[in-house]
């Protein structure tokens, strides 16, 4: 499979996270993915624009990025927001650990990532924003060509 | 009685929400099916074969099944 | 219905045809048309992402770029490509037209966007790019809010 990717950008509006997955999932379906791991990929998107909406802008107007890139039967996942940032990555990445607990956040969106995932990176600076990459093989994928 | 609710709250025009959940429906039941089978997950592609589909608009129609349109369909269904 | 959009860029690969028309379909899915306009809106999709694809790029590899907005009721879709152009635009939009008769096309792309569409409005520039712009109200959309 050649290289391909795509970009999408959207406001952080909580109605855009199910276009979102579809986007991903729909552009990621080229690389032939089992229907659990397409489920494991749309879960993970949900996870990370939903942070970028509800922790990154804390419900003000901005623009969440969503990049994909495929190589191989590797796919990047890039989700990136211009917000608020996270102090304490660590502390954010804590099983359980929410600091919106009053939102009935479970605290595992990034227990979850890690997951489902093969690599997380998580860049963050305070009101600059947070860029969450990630990274899956896609094991089920036809092994080479077309 | 879903029959019926559903007809009562059907205007001429059938809207997505309903009719790509009927389709969502039938791609459960048929990677349920493939996966008993294969005894594996089935991939998109064998889905989208198996639906005569493309994998991409067996994505969009699977999102039907999410969210529930309306609190009617939730409580109803 | 308060605004919104998103904006979609990928590589000219024609297997990203399917993807874009599913990311535009679910993206506009918020305003809950019916059948009969999505499946209107799918089809303008593939016919104006083809056209960058093929005539714009010509198999080279380029960036198509997917703006969707939503107002009220009222979607705006623009497609836009960075490639070789087209010299004459009332030519290409009459129904049958086609440059490329080789690859089997209908010549009837712009006359069915046209058709499923309320306006459509072209502007392209040799070696520079075509932008095709589209809009149209979805009668049946929940009306506001929500
Ligand atoms: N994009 C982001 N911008 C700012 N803070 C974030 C972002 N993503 C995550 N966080 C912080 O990390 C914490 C843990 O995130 P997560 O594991 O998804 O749990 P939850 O979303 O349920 O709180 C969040 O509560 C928040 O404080
Ligand atoms: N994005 C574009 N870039 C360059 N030329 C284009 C583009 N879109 C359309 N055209 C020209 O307009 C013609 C008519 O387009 P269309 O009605 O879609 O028919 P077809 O794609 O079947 O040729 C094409 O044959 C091509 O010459
Ligand atoms: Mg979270
Ligand atoms: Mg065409």
């Amino acid at each position: 499979m050649a290289r391909n990717f795509m970009k999408l950008e959207f406001p952080s509006l909580s109605r855009n996270e199910s276009f979102a997955r579809v986007s991903v999932a729909a552009f990621v379906s080229q690389l032939d993915p089992d229907m659990e791991e397409l489920t494991e990929i749309k879960t993970v998107v949900s996870e990370a624009v939903t942070n970028a909406i509800i922790h990154g802008y804390e419900g003000k107007e901005g623009i969440v990025t969503v990049t994909c890139s495929l190589e191989g039967n590797r796919l990047e996942l890039i989700v990136e927001d211009q917000g608020v940032g996270i102090s304490d990555i660590d502390q954010a990445r804590q099983p359980l650990f929410t600091s919106k607990p009053e939102l009935e956040r479970s605290g595992m969106g990034f227990t979850i990532m890690e997951n489902f995932m093969d690599e997380i990176e998580i860049t963050s600076e305070l009101n600059r924003g947070t860029r969450v990459r990630l990274v899956k093989s896609i094991k089920s994928a036809h092994a080479l060509g077309h | 009685i879903g029959e019926i609710q559903r007809f009562l709250r059907d205007d001429s025009t059938v809207k997505i929400s309903r009719s790509l959940k009927e389709t969502a429906r039938q791609i459960r039941r048929v990677r349920d099916e493939l996966s008993k089978n294969m005894g594996r997950q089935p991939h998109i592609n064998e889905v989208a074969e198996a639906m005569g589909m493309e994998p991409a608009e067996v994505v969009f129609a699977q999102e039907a099944l999410r969210q529930p349109a309306s609190i009617h369909e939730t409580v109803f269904e």
